[in-house]
């Protein structure tokens, strides 16, 4: 047997090379001709409507993979091909290679603009807090939360508010991470959490889809301020930034823009006027 | 003179501090029928399992039909034997188990044809043909294709001995093969190994309790105990006039556990 | 109102990817149980020592690390793998290891006997093992076989977490959705369940099927 | 991106906050588990024709099925009929069901493989029922169980983390919280998987210990 055990050992690796073998992404200017050439851009996405969603028949929809879509077109780079993602794994996700952008409402942060490369603002909200009726804990900032002891905020893992909420000295037992929108709100109708906190549209769209009148919303949240995000990419791939940056320039100027995002509740003026310099500036 | 078949030269055989064979030597003539008695743990069944290389020695040489079993001839010294040389050597020796070890998985005339055709390259037609012709003569044709469970132990045993046939071997060594039968089965093995030394010239060594059978069987008598050869002699000898006295005492109890001389 | 039809052939479509990782990832356990428990019984340490390491760490570390290391960590010695390969990858050589331990047992259990007859047949090692010790051992190994396909499929929903459209992931997005949550786990607890019944039906099948014979009965 | 010791010994004290949980999970998820297994294999071995094939089904149906949908199902879906169970306590609830089926059959294979005529001698000493089953059959029905039960311990430990995906802050959730505000999975991920393989040799260990101990029966 021994022989053959050492064929047999190479066929199995054999194997296994066969299955590893997926050509590793390589990251210069050539991206941009890289895609056109695939014929789309993998992008993350949340399945948090409206800025992300996925319809019953798996399209995917939302106002941010929407603009991505169209201004990949204008690039030549006829789809887009969406997988969902935590927020908390999209950051890793793009450096490990496994999606090309980031489409997802992931707002624009100091500490994130210097993990990755940014686009300029695309999706522009407040954050918003869904309670329960009659807002019993009295909780309209996230420092409300942080005072009350009895209070716990649920957020998604590596999102915004779960930073907001930490930031503003809620202790981390406090801080519950919820996997996604549906099971936030959940676990507020259930009473594992007195608020869930998600950006304005993102709360009025599950609020709304849940039509419960047990649950209400605080919107926009005291002291929080307005967040943008941006197509998000890999450091490195600055050149299909700038690239991305020229024809979404043209979707705003043209009035495309504002078609494509204020349906979905978005305003395009808020995102037009800002920057992303003064958005990655802000503390 | 005729030269040995076998020669087993001053081997010893240790598990752990357990030493079982201690310095053995013996010879073996071409066609010779040697029975091979003794206490348990004498160390009878060993030397056979040696030769069938199941066991490997601690020390001493053995010689097989005029090659050495255990080593090579390398620059003018011995090294230990590879697998290509057990290989060819185990050409030369079949063996019958005491517990037959058919495989369970394969009807009879499969368990017959499997080596031959494997390790000979006999084709399936002609390893049949053989087969049948064995099978015939240990009485087992009509049972050629049924399952071994099937089989009663001494139909087992005599598919067994086909089975070692059929590789045409010089030497054939049975391991106590009618100690796990019922007694109303022994004697259909017996006869079929009778009939076998009557009608082949091969080298048979055989280890047993049967005392008759290895009287009526056997040209020469080993008597062990303790791992060495105590007294050796033809069979008339041996059982109507052991010299030794650990023969005499061996053969009383035996007597006296009704087993016939 | 709600698009159940389609919801539930998002599920169906999960459905799908859910049998492709059980298919693949059983049929890559399968080699890696057969070389790896095949490995363990080697005459060569190196052979042996690889072998127990590859079952030793597989078995060490739970499923779900592996997944995230494979899908997340991987990458940056660049080896990127689609979902898909991840999720094949990671059970089939996780469920592969537990296998392995199956195939080393049962080939164990075929006593020395068989072994010295083999010898005394004069069978090379490797035709003793492909024509008398494994046709012998592998209706041993299937009745766990059949669990550890088991625990594959189980193992795949662990997938959903690394965003492949498994049955369990098409759940999830059917329940952000609709908002129900009971429908769509139902309906996959119920679904999970149905393939491991044919898992274990099929693999009883299969079981009569190789054992037929060694009980007595001639086929 | 580089391996980064600095970041190592950062998270090092969040991580050993998730490993309590996770022991403390499969502390009790296995306590659990060894008593609804029992209640399981009673069930099956003694009750009515009925209710034995009831737990028959209940049992097949939790082994043929997902922990990670279980766990769903018992944190969102039962609070719909007004059970409403604290993450760590749903996830505890999930590892003892779902181990339960399988400490159920282990008992099951333990008491059935004691010899029907250890059952047969105790009756013709005249033994009671409950004296049979304390004196006669446990003592050896239960000594072979002990390194099958183990395994399943140590393969109950390695499933902690599907308890992440209901909230439950333990390793592998400490780990993603971590990266995710990194953004680093290198660090957090090798090291669960280390702390995960660590534990796993040093129970290999104890469990060859077990299996000498207590399962030599078995080989001959």
């Amino acid at each position: 047997m021994s022989m053959r055990t050492f064929l047999t050992m190479t066929a199995g690796a054999g194997v296994l090379t066969a299955i590893v073998a997926a050509a590793p992404a390589s990251a210069d200017d050539s991206k941009l001709e890289e895609l056109r050439e695939q014929g789309f851009a993998r992008v993350a996405i949340a399945n948090e409507p409206p800025f992300t969603a996925v319809a019953a028949d798996g399209k995917v929809s939302g106002a941010a993979p929407d603009v991505a879509r169209e201004v990949f077109k204008h690039l030549g780079v006829n789809d887009i091909v969406a997988s969902i993602s935590e927020y908390g794994a999209m950051i890793p996700g793009l450096q490990a290679g496994r999606h090309d952008v980031i489409t997802a409402g992931l707002f624009m942060k100091p500490e994130r603009c210097a993990a990755v490369a940014y686009s300029e603002p695309i999706l522009c909200d407040a954050e918003a807090f869904a309670l329960k009726k009659g807002n019993p804990l009295k909780l309209k900032s996230y420092k409300d939360i942080a005072d009350n002891p009895d209070a716990k905020i649920g957020a998604p893992g590596g999102g915004t508010e779960e930073k907001l909420a930490l930031e503003a000295g809620v202790p981390r037992e406090r801080v519950i991470v919820v996997p996604d929108g549906q099971s936030g709100l959940k676990m507020l109708q259930d009473g594992r959490i007195d608020v869930y906190s998600l950006p304005v549209l993102s709360i009025n769209d599950l609020v709304a889809k849940a039509n419960d009148p047990g649950v209400e919303v605080v919107a926009p949240v005291e002291g929080a301020p307005v967040y943008c995000d941006g197509a998000a990419f890999k450091k490195g791939d600055e050149a299909l930034r700038d690239a991305f940056d020229v024809e979404l320039a043209k979707l705003k100027k043209s009035g495309e823009f504002a078609k494509i995002i204020e349906p979905y509740g978005f305003s395009a003026a808020a995102a037009m006027s800002t920057t992303r310099e003064k958005l990655c500036a802000a503390k | 003179m005729v030269a040995p078949i076998i020669r087993i030269d001053n081997i010893t055989k240790r598990y752990g501090p357990l030493t079982v064979l201690d310095g053995l030597s013996m010879e073996v003539l071409p066609g010779e029928k040697l029975a091979l008695i003794g206490p348990s743990g004498s160390g009878k069944t060993t030397i056979l399992r040696i030769l069938m290389t199941l066991e490997a020695i601690s020390g001493g040489h053995i010689e097989v039909d005029g090659d050495q079993l255990y080593h090579i001839p390398k620059n003018g010294s011995l090294a230990p034997a590879d697998d290509r040389h057990l290989h060819r050597m185990r050409e030369k020796i079949g063996m019958v188990f005491q517990h037959f070890n058919l495989f369970p998985h394969k009807c009879v005339l499969d368990n017959v044809t499997l080596a031959p055709m494997l390790t000979k390259g006999v084709a399936r037609a002609a390893a049949e043909k053989r087969a049948m012709e064995l099978l015939d003569m240990v009485g087992m044709a009509d049972k050629a294709k049924s399952m071994p469970a099937q089989l009663s132990g001494g139909q087992k045993q005599r598919v067994a001995i086909a089975r070692a046939l059929a590789l045409s071997p010089k030497i054939m060594l049975f391991d106590e093969v009618t100690s796990a039968l019922d007694p109303e089965l022994v004697e259909e093995v017996l006869n079929v190994m009778r009939k076998l030394a009557v009608e082949t010239d091969m080298t048979m060594l055989l280890v047993t309790h049967e005392m008759g059978f290895a009287h009526d069987f056997a040209d020469r008598i080993l008597f062990f105990d303790r791992g060495k050869i105590v007294e050796e002699g033809k069979p008339d000898e041996i059982f109507r006039n052991p010299k030794q006295e650990r023969t005499q005492t061996f053969l009383r109890k035996i007597i006296a556990a009704g087993h016939r001389v | 109102m709600t698009d159940w039809p389609g919801y539930i052939g998002l599920i169906l479509q999960g459905a799908l990817v859910t049998l492709e990782l059980t298919v693949l990832g059983s049929v890559l356990a399968l080699v890696m149980a057969f070389v790896a428990g095949l490995g363990r019984v080697s005459r060569f340490l190196a052979v042996r020592a690889l072998a127990t390491t590859y079952i030793e760490f597989f078995r060490g570390t739970s499923i779900f690390v592996q997944l995230f290391w494979v899908y997340f960590v991987l990458p940056f010695a660049g080896v990127t793998l689609s979902p898909l390969q991840a999720g094949v990858l990671a059970l089939g050589l996780n469920v592969g290891a537990y296998g392995a331990e199956v195939v080393r047992g049962a080939v164990k259990a075929i006593g020395r006997e068989q072994r010295e007859a083999c010898i005394a047949l004069n069978l090379s090692r490797y035709q003793s093992m492909r024509y008398v010790i494994l046709p012998q051992a592998l209706p041993l190994m299937l009745p766990t076989f059949c669990n550890n396909a088991i625990e594959l499929l189980k193992g795949t929903a662990v997938v959903s977490l690394i965003s492949l459209t498994d049955m369990t992931f098409q759940a999830q997005v059917v329940r952000a959705q609709t908002g129900s949550t009971l429908v769509p786990f139902a309906t996959i607890l119920v679904l999970y369940f149905l393939m491991a019944l044919a898992i274990s039906y099929g693999m009883r099948w299969l079981e009569r099927r190789v054992t037929r014979g060694l009980d007595g009965v001639r086929t | 991106m580089e391996w980064d010791w600095n970041f190592v010994w950062e998270i090092m004290p969040t991580l050993i906050e998730g490993l309590k949980i996770t022991i403390l999970a499969t502390v009790f998820g296995a306590a659990l588990a060894a008593a609804i297994g029992l209640v399981f294999a009673i069930l099956r071995m003694t009750a009515p024709k009925p209710i034995a094939r009831a737990t028959a089904f209940v049992v097949e149906f939790i082994r043929g099925t997902p922990l990670l949908v279980q766990l769903y199902f018992i944190f969102y879906v039962l609070p719909d009929i007004g059970i409403r169970l604290p993450a760590l306590l749903a996830g505890i609830i999930g590892l003892g069901l779902h181990y339960g089926t399988y400490a159920a059959e282990v008992y099951r294979a333990g008491i059935e493989n004691v010899p029907r005529g250890q059952w047969e001698a105790a009756k013709a000493t005249n033994l009671t029922g409950r004296q049979t089953w304390i004196h006669v059959i446990l003592p050896q029905a239960i000594p072979p169980m002990i390194p099958a039960l183990a395994n399943y311990l140590i393969a109950m430990f390695k499933e902690t983390p599907l308890l992440s995906a209901i909230t439950v802050l333990e390793l592998m959730n400490q780990a993603k919280s971590v990266a995710n505000s990194s953004y680093r999975y290198i660090e957090p991920m090798t090291l669960v998987g280390v702390f995960f393989l660590i534990m796993s040799l040093i129970s290999v260990v104890f469990l060859r210990w077990l299996e000498d101990r207590y399962a030599r029966v078995e080989e001959h």
